[in-house]
């Protein structure tokens, strides 16, 4: 079979599968979770026969009409006006291949886990369906060749996140959290889409491979990069729009895993890597310290919470801070290559959290926990891998993608770049010990509840995946990703490290970057010992009382719900029930009333002429003759 | 006999029929009824396979000369830009035929009106004649009123049927006075829409002529959209008309307008479309924003809908406003894609009500558990309804916003898009949060679901939606080649026009070149100089 | 000052005085004494068709109007003997109206009569008898002589009708 | 002076008037007739004067008609008068109100 | 001098006659009077097809004081239709009138001659004499019903108010021959022009059209026409609005634009503020009206503005556009009254409220009643949205000349919007008004049958096939120059 047609396969396939599961296979859990987890499994499978066939650079593909196409884009047409020509096409080269490896890889793993997870819930088939549109949708974005189309996909990775937070619709904070998801992403979106209408407007063309540099953007290259970030910004979950992604852990922990840590809000670095030349330094430099600042104020708020899913969240906010702090310094393999290690050890991280509270019965507070070091020792081990590699401790997976970012930063040699390097610095140290505070309450000590002393380890179908997450978690740094991002983002000779033996791959970042690896490594241990010395043995937070009101405001994520509440919400609703008041009173009451009031009086009014009395007949006749002669002859 | 007057003949021939229907034969009356609205549906999906898009001149035509004193002929034919409306209501018209189900009393009266109604919309936008033109729409119009006064629910139901009346009446008339000082104003002494253009594009109407005619039909028309602020009608009247009759009004009838605005506007008075254009871009902004506000303190699912459906004639008018091909084509689309919508949201919301008995959002919650098929469906046309991809409307707005862009001072579009990313996200997100999320009081834990045929209609409407939101094309292809003719009498006016911001592109066509072949660098290269 | 113009004054001065008196008789408001002055009224404008050689038509105002219609009138008078608006109180609002807008009307009248200039010197007289007036009867509008027949045709049945006793 | 076409049409145009004061103001149907008949007399002494000076004498023949007319006219108004007087005892206008508004 | 001209008349006279006389000897039972009806019927249909065929002579009589034009004939095709429709009512309403039924006829059929004679009526002493038999008669018919004291009452109101105007009429008949010696109408049409600063000429213009105006109940002599619709008998008041009011255009017409063409340039604007004046008092008062007799008065009021918007555009295609809407009006108010008679016939008062539940007691009265009323509102596809049309067409036409007539217009626009209001509450009452008193079907006679589906079908007709009758009424509009 041709292999040009294999993306359009592994692109399609789940998106049949949901479309069968909706319309057949709704009351057979079973079939519809083996037809899911088999579409995506066949996707990632076929994406590595197509990467070993074609090599990560594919030749180029076919478009419509006999147009050349550039290398690896298969395009048709989807939509065209006289100055408008939206395509539908797939562009495949490292970045998108790779992506698509991590989606179908990643999102593999996490499909058979959620078989076991979601097993004895009635809505398994919606949930894989919905999980399935939601693999789709993130395909779309990946291998995306223009940006309507990603910009399409973008939407529908937002409606499918809607829906799995949704899932337990029941519950009225699934259903607040999905709305507030939808309308904050929605916000992100507003913002991409008129950077689309300008980038339109000043290049005239909307595909990727028709990019140009920030000066063809002319006056308003600034404004274009940022209003692209905004999507960025929504959808990673950056400051100011990050406050959705903690609630979003309403929905089941695997959809967590895959969306919220693993995939979708890593779209959003994925997205900048791609329109990068668009991007002005100005630009970049705003990138840079949101995300920066992303990164430190989640740290910070990680500290205080105390339900485990929302403390994993709050450190995916933080890397995915790292990641778009990466891009703003110009460093996109290392955001790249940090992106992929994340997304394995944060699915791990989750995955072995949702184990922890499935063997819990839902719980999730931490500190009802403990000491399940002993009932769960697969999920201990795990989710001990996991930690470790995010708070990047050699030789895990974590400390490579994390150094090289670090490394980049201090590479620049100026006040931003060393600015960002000690944030970065203090938030790996922050990291380590909101982990590994996590870590000690969770897993060790004694137990603090009833439930979990009665905990029990996960089937064999959840601890599976764990245990490949975990060895990906463990060896990912070392298996050549940087390189093949190095690929197109720095194709010089130099950039090819797959040459390079295994052992200085191993220690690379010692000898590159001593700085940041010795500075990285200082931190998780300064981090390692405040947990360990707070917490080993803490039945109870100590830190409430040593630190005071800073607590509680980190407790409560420093009230940036309630400020949104208080403005942004507020607003609306007034604006709203202004409008609906007019809209009730002045245009319907008063303006239809007075209408229809006036002619029904006159009517009334007018009828009294008619007496019944002849003589007054005779007179109004007499009347309206003297009128008309009057007006008539003056 | 074109196939045109068989699409629309059907269901008056129908109508007809029913008449010397005994009353008692509810069967008989349903299944005329539906096969008569079945057969136009047919007829339509045929004529509009069989449409050649980019043909000169119309497709299916048939003139017979009516009234010669005053140059009135049945005339019908399509072009791209009735030739989806035509399929659309047909669809809409059986989907609402096969709603019909929920009306229990006076059936038969009740079924004549509807194959009136549809039967009179479609000839109204199959027929090329000002005067039939007319004469269909207010004769399909009408209906409307009775079947809201006798069969509408609700306690305003008086007032709704008043208001509306009032509105429509005075929207229709003023568009008659217009149409009519068209007539006499042209000097054509023809009522024949093509005639009427190749005479005006001859030799133009005087400025001041345009200035009289141009504000009547718009503001006619418009009244007859539901264009800001002439709107109050619309979402009361949908809130308490009985389901099959707001899915025909609010999806097909309300087309009307829009269509006519861009067959006889248009393309007759440029001039006078320039100087009012600009007021229209500020004016559907009122559709967009405030509807949509308005929208958001809604209460009552039904007035929501309505409110909404309000709000999405704004991108229509927008489109229209933007006066260039990506605008209109845009419109034409959205115009398409609100039909099948509205009727599909309609068509639920009045499922919920004959099984709840509110529609109350209050009182309702967590309905997505008992009617999960219809909670579904309702959850799409909600996604659909804040222009989510995938379905029709995306579409047809993202066109609206490239188009407007092109045509007008970037604020317009920012707020458009704001008004349809956010606030509709926010109001419909809303909406699906309180009926269908949330935990279900006990008095609704077994409604029954929608039974498989009663499910057709609202499938049948969202294959629709779907179909159209995967393969634009379909629509566009068609819709384009017409839609430039109109546009070419502006296109030295859009030179003159707010549009030359971006001196970079003849550059970018030529990098594009390289990569997307040099048909592709042409079409660019002329955008570029049209952007000049 | 030659006879005819005494005779005119004198004719258009009693039509003029009795028609007051017809409709406002200060000393009777009995439809009966209306009656009798609505005969002088039309015997001396009788007089005044004489002045205006209109022999014929002066003939028949006198048997027609007089002699027949105004007969009429006095017979319904007599069959009804309608006192009741003796009793009732005339009403001062309605009477200043109607003096006010026939008032206005009147100067009208009178203005335009004045603004227009007519021939003063009288032509020769056209002899108004019943053969000249016979002869157009008969040709010209001869039409509108049968029409007219039919109209008393059709007055006769209506009277018959309208004053039949049984009520059916 | 000569009396003139204007003599004779101020006497017309006084009666008429007259004829109009007493519809406008008497409550007796039968003297509101009356008047009535005035106002035509008025028009016949005008058609008679006319037909005079201008020397033509269709205006008297149209007199004739009008004598006619209303001889008929009257008759029928009269029979309508006495019916109502016999149902309703009454031939006065404020009694006749039955029908308003 | 061609009497030939005059042969529809004799008949329609001679037929009058045989009536009258058949009711000793023939017409012994009520069975027997309704066969005199249909034996009418069927002589005027007779009439109507040979005497006025498509070959119909056209000419002059009597120096000039009979016409026999186009225009002349399209009105006496319609008298003729209107009579027959109204012979038909008539023949249903006649237990109300049982007694003197025949005469009721046979004075139908001499009003009829009375329009005959006016619609080609071309001088002063013609349409005099037209007018009164019209009148007359009519004084007779209204107040045929001597049992019923509101018969009575609205036939001594329309005697005196029609007295009046004729006194007016007469009057005004005198001064216009008085100052130009012309009693025809195209000779007067000459010499006109010298006259047009001559006010005792233009006064008596004015209380010619006085009378006129009282006939088609025009602002401000519209004041009798509800008291009247109302009081008479039901019949009457259809032949009232339909044949009367004809007449009067006819009338109206031939004297603005035969007679005083550059009188009626010179008033323009008066004729333009009149319509609007009756389309707005039509309208407005009919809204709270709750007796249907009553309420079809008012409306035929606020018609007779809608005609006088035709009149007003001084244009030929006004003119035609008023004959083509008064023969849609006909059949419209003909059905209109029809169902008036035969739902009423037994209840006392016409109240609205009576109509309550007519769709189950008579769906088909109840359908005839929403198409009279779907048509009088102006909707398609009856005839009323058509003539409507045609009138709105001929004040925008003139518009250019004189921007009061876009006024007239919105006037008209907003009259017509009004008018829905009461016209769907007639229609609300027939389907859904809760308090539906008797359910009893009503029974229909095959002719009732039949005449209801006569209107029915002119309706239609009219409304969805105009062009034959538009012709007829264009060919008449230019007679009429």
């Amino acid at each position: 079979m041709k292999l040009e047609l294999l993306p359009w396969l592994v692109l399609f396939m789940p998106l049949a599968a949901a479309g069968i599961i909706t319309l057949f296979t709704l009351h057979f859990k079973t079939i519809s979770s083996f037809i899911s987890i088999g579409a995506i499994l066949a996707g990632f499978v076929l994406t590595i026969v197509f990467i070993s066939a074609n090599g990560w650079q594919p030749a180029a593909g076919q478009g419509y009409g006999g147009q050349p196409v550039p290398a690896g884009e298969s395009i048709c047409q989807w939509l065209s006006a006289d100055g408008l020509n939206i395509d539908f096409g797939i562009k495949l080269d490292p970045l998108s291949l790779m992506m698509m490896l991590i989606v179908t890889g990643v999102g593999g793993a996490i499909h058979v886990y959620s078989r076991g997870y979601m097993a004895d819930d009635t809505g398994m088939s919606r949930f894989f369906a919905e999980l399935s549109l939601f693999t789709f949708s993130m395909l779309g974005i990946v291998m995306a060749n223009n940006f309507i189309e990603m910009f399409i996909f973008w939407e529908l990775v937002g409606v499918s996140s809607y829906l799995l937070i949704g899932f337990w619709f029941e519950k009225p904070s699934a259903g607040d959290a999905a709305k507030k998801a939808f309308i904050v992403n929605r916000l992100g979106d507003f913002g991409f889409l008129l950077g689309i209408l300008m980038i339109w407007q000043w290049l005239g063309t909307l595909n990727f491979s028709g990019l140009q540099g920030p000066e063809a953007l002319g006056p308003y290259a600034t404004i274009a990069g940022l209003l692209i970030f905004c999507g960025a910004v929504g959808k990673s979950a950056q400051f100011p729009l990050h406050v959705w992604l903690p609630d979003a852990m309403e929905g089941p922990t695997p959809v967590s895993a895959l969306i919220h840590a693993a995939t979708m809000v890593a779209a959003g670095v994925y997205m900048l890597c791609r329109i990068f030349i668009v991007l002005n330094p100005p630009a970049l430099e705003v990138v840079a310290y949101i995300g920066g600042f992303t990164a430190l104020l989640a740290a910070v708020i990680a500290v205080q919470q105390n339900d485990i899913k929302r403390i994993i969240a709050y450190s995916t906010l933080s890397q995915l801070g790292y990641m778009v702090m990466s891009v703003g310094l110009n460093g996109r393999t290392p955001a790249m290559f940090h992106l992929t290690t994340h997304a394995f050890f944060k699915a791990l991280l989750f995955l072995s959290a949702g184990s922890v509270i499935i063997g819990l019965h839902h719980e999730q507070d931490i500190w009802k926990m403990g000491g399940l070091k002993r009932k769960m020792p697969i999920t201990f081990w795990t989710f001990l891998v996991g930690g470790l590699a995010l708070s990047a401790i050699w030789p895990f997976s974590g400390f490579y993608s994390k150094d090289s970012i670090l490394g980049n930063a201090l590479a620049r040699h100026d006040f931003e770049g060393s600015l960002l390097f000690a944030v970065g610095v203090f938030v790996a140290a922050l990291t380590t010990f909101y982990i590994f505070r996590l870590f000690f309450v969770v897993f060790c000590g004694k137990e603090k509840s009833e439930t979990a002393s009665h905990a029990h380890e996960s089937p064999i179908v959840m601890t599976g995946p764990l245990v490949i997450l975990a060895i990906f978690a463990f060896v990912g740094g070392l298996i050549g990703v940087e390189g093949v991002y190095n690929r197109i983002f720095m194709p010089h000779p130099g950039g090819l490290e797959t040459s390079a033996s295994f052992a200085s791959e191993l220690f690379g970042p010692f000898a590159r970057s001593p700085l940041a690896s010795g500075l990285g490594t200082l931190a998780f241990i300064i981090g390692l010992g405040c947990a360990y010395a707070l917490y080993a043995k803490a039945d109870k937070d100590p830190l409430p009382e040593k630190l005071g009101g800073l607590a509680t405001a980190m407790k409560n994520k420093f009230y940036f719900d309630e400020i949104y509440e208080a403005t942004f919400v507020r607003a609306h609703d007034f604006i709203a029930a202004v409008c609906d008041g007019i809209d009730r009173w002045v245009v319907e009451g008063f303006c239809i009333g007075s209408i229809r009031g006036g002619a029904d009086l006159t009517g009334r009014a007018l009828r009294f002429l008619q007496t019944g009395n002849l003589q007054t007949y005779a007179f109004l006749f007499v009347i309206g003759v003297a009128v008309a002669l009057y007006v008539i002859l003056k | 006999m074109s196939i045109l007057t068989h699409i629309f003949l059907w269901p008056l021939i129908a109508a007809l029929m029913l008449v010397f229907v005994p009353r008692n034969y509810r069967v008989i009356i349903r299944v005329v009824a539906l096969a008569a609205t079945l057969a136009s549906m047919v007829l339509a999906i045929i004529m509009f396979c069989q449409f050649v898009p980019g043909k000169s001149g119309y497709q299916f035509e048939q003139e017979i000369p009516w009234v010669d004193s005053l140059g009135i002929s049945y005339h019908v034919g399509v072009d791209g830009l009735n030739v989806g409306l035509i399929l659309m209501g047909a669809v809409v018209s059986f989907a609402a035929a096969l709603c019909s189900w929920e009306i229990q009393t006076r059936e038969k009266e009740f079924y004549i009106l509807l194959l009136i109604m549809s039967g009179g919309i479609l000839g109204a936008f199959a027929s090329l004649d000002l005067f039939f033109f007319y004469f269909l729409h207010e004769f399909a119009l009408v209906p409307t009123f009775i079947m809201i006064g006798v069969w509408g629910r609700g306690d305003r139901k008086n007032y709704a049927t008043f208001q509306i009346t009032l509105y429509l009446s005075i929207g229709a008339l003023l568009a008659l006075l217009g149409l009519i000082a068209l007539y006499l104003k042209s000097g054509a002494n023809t009522f024949d829409i093509p005639k009427l253009i190749a005479y005006v594009a001859a030799n133009p109407m005087s400025l001041n002529a345009q200035n009289f005619v141009f504000p009547l039909l718009l503001f006619g028309f418009g009244i007859l959209v539901s264009l800001w602020p002439f709107h109050s009608w619309a979402p009361l009247g949908y809130g308490s008309a009985p389901s099959p009759t707001a899915m025909i009004h609010a999806g097909v009838l309300k087309k009307f307008g829009l269509y006519g605005l861009i067959r006889i506007a248009l393309p007759m008075m440029p001039q006078a479309a320039h100087h009012w254009m600009t007021i229209l871009s500020w004016l559907c902004l009122g559709n967009i924003l405030y509807i949509g506000w308005v929208a958001m303190r809604q209460r009552d699912l039904n007035l929501l809908i309505g409110n909404s459906s309000v709000a999405h004639m704004g991108f229509v008018f927008l489109g229209i406003a933007s006066l260039n091909l990506i605008g209109i084509t845009g419109a034409v689309v959205v115009m398409v894609a609100h039909g099948f919508l509205a009727a599909l949201t309609f068509a639920l919301s009045g499922y919920i009500y004959q099984k709840t008995g509110t529609l109350h959002m209050a009182e309702l919650g967590g309905l997505c558990r008992p009617l999960r098929f219809i909670g579904t469906a309702l959850v799409m046309a909600a996604m659909a309804g804040c222009g989510l991809p995938g379905f029709a409307n995306f579409v047809g707005e993202v066109t609206v916003f490239f188009g407007a862009w092109k045509a007008f001072p970037a604020v317009i579009t920012v707020l458009a898009v704001w008004g349809a990313l956010v606030i509709g996200g926010i109001y419909m997100t809303r909406a699906v949060r309180t009926v269908l999320h949330g935990p279900a009081p006990d008095k609704f834990a077994n409604l029954e679901d929608a039974s498989l045929w009663r499910k057709f209609p609202y499938a049948l409407l969202l294959v629709a939606l779907f179909v159209f939101g995967f393969f634009p094309k379909l629509l566009t292809n068609q819709i384009v080649p017409d839609a430039s003719k109109i546009v070419s009498i502006y296109q030295p006016a859009t030179v003159a026009g707010a549009n030359d911001r971006n001196p970079a592109t003849v550059h970018a066509a030529t990098i594009d070149a390289s990569t997307r072949g040099f048909q592709a660098a042409l079409d660019n290269g002329q955008t570029a100089i049209e952007n000049q | 000052m030659d006879l005819q113009n005494i005779l005119f004054y004198v004719f258009s001065a009693l039509t003029l005085g009795c028609g007051v008196l017809v409709i406002a008789n200060p000393f009777s408001r009995n439809p009966v004494t209306s009656a009798m002055f609505l005969v002088l009224t039309i015997i001396s404008m009788a007089g005044l068709f004489v002045l205006l050689h209109a022999f014929f038509l002066a003939a028949v105002q006198i048997l027609v109007y007089a002699g027949a219609v105004i007969v009429l009138f006095l017979f319904v008078i007599m069959l009804l003997d309608l006192k009741a608006e003796a009793l009732r109180r005339v009403r001062i609002y309605g009477l200043v109206a109607g003096v006010v807008s026939v008032g206005a009307i009147l100067s009208i009248f009178l203005k335009s009569l004045g603004s227009t200039l007519f021939s003063t010197e009288s032509p020769p007289a056209p002899e108004g008898g019943p053969a000249e007036l016979g002869k157009l009867l008969f040709t010209n509008y001869v039409l509108p002589f049968e029409v007219v027949s039919v109209l008393l045709l059709v007055a006769m049945i209506g009277v018959i009708l309208l004053s039949k006793r049984n009520l059916d | 002076m000569q009396i003139g076409l204007e003599q004779y049409l101020t006497v017309s145009f006084l009666l008429f008037a007259l004829g109009l004061l007493g519809v406008v103001m008497r409550r007796n149907l039968m003297v509101i007739y009356m008047s009535l008949e005035m106002m035509l007399n008025a028009a016949n002494l005008a058609l008679v004067a006319f037909s005079r000076f201008n020397d033509k004498l269709d205006g008297q023949v149209v007199v004739f008609f009008i004598i006619t007319v209303a001889a008929a006219e009257v008759a029928v108004g009269l029979a309508l008068i006495v019916a109502l007087y016999r149902r309703h005892r009454s031939a006065h206008v404020e009694d006749l109100t039955s029908l308003k508004f | 001098m061609n009497a030939s001209l005059l042969t529809l008349e004799m008949w329609v006279i001679a037929l009058g006659i045989v009536l009258m006389l058949a009711d000793f000897f023939f017409a012994v039972s009520p069975e027997r009077k309704k066969a005199l009806a249909y034996l009418a019927i069927a002589a005027l249909a007779v009439m109507l097809l040979t005497l006025l065929g498509n070959d119909a002579p056209t000419g002059a009589a009597f120096n000039g004081a009979y016409v026999q034009d186009p225009m002349a004939i399209f009105f006496k095709r319609f008298f003729l239709v209107a009579a027959i429709l109204v012979l038909f009512l008539t023949a249903e309403f006649s237990e109300k009138i049982s007694a003197s039924v025949s005469e009721f006829y046979s004075l139908v059929i001499f009003a009829l001659t009375g329009m005959l004679f006016a619609a080609s009526s071309n001088d002063f002493a013609m349409l005099f004499v037209s007018i009164e038999l019209i009148t007359v008669t009519f004084y007779i018919l209204v107040g045929f019903q001597r049992r019923k004291l509101s018969s009575l009452e609205a036939g001594v109101k329309y005697l005196i108010i029609g007295a009046l105007s004729s006194a007016f009429m007469v009057f005004g008949i005198a001064l216009i021959w008085g100052t130009t010696g012309q009693l025809n109408f195209t000779e007067l049409a000459a010499v006109v022009p010298q006259y047009l600063s001559n006010k005792i000429f233009l006064m008596g213009v004015l209380f010619l059209l006085t009378g006129i105006g009282f006939k088609i109940s025009a602002v401000p002599f519209q004041i009798w026409a509800p008291d009247v619709y109302q009081g008479a008998p039901t019949p009457t008041s259809a032949f009232l609005a339909v044949g009367s009011k004809a007449a009067g255009f006819v009338l109206l017409l031939r004297v603005l634009f035969t007679a005083v063409p550059d009188v009626a340039r010179q008033w323009s604007t008066y004729l333009i503020a009149i319509s609007a004046l009756t389309i707005l008092y039509g309208n407005l008062c009919a809204i709270p009206q709750r007796n249907l007799k009553r309420l079809l008065g008012y409306s035929s009021i606020s018609h007779a503005g809608y005609l006088l918007l035709g009149v007003a555009a001084l244009s030929a295609s006004g003119q035609s556009a008023v004959m083509y809407y008064l023969a849609g009006y006909m059949f419209t108010i003909v059905a209109a009254f029809t169902v008036v008679a035969l739902v009423m016939q037994h209840l006392d008062n016409e109240d609205i409220s009576g109509l309550a539940g007519l769709n189950q007691r008579s769906p088909l009265l109840a359908t005839t009643m929403t198409f009279a009323m779907v048509s009088l509102a102006g909707l398609p596809p009856l005839a009323g949205f058509f003539g409507k049309f045609l009138l709105l067409r001929a004040v925008l036409e003139a518009g250019p000349a004189n921007h009061a007539y876009y006024c007239l217009a919105f006037i008209a626009l907003a009259g017509i919007i009004i008018s829905f209001y009461y016209y769907f509450g007639v229609i609300r009452a027939i389907y859904w008004s809760k308090e539906a008193s008797d359910l009893s079907p009503i029974r229909l006679s095959g002719a009732a049958k039949f005449s209801i589906a006569l209107c029915i079908a002119g309706m239609i007709w009219l409304g969805t096939f105009p062009n034959t009758v538009v012709n007829l009424a264009d060919q008449a509009a230019q007679a009429l120059k």
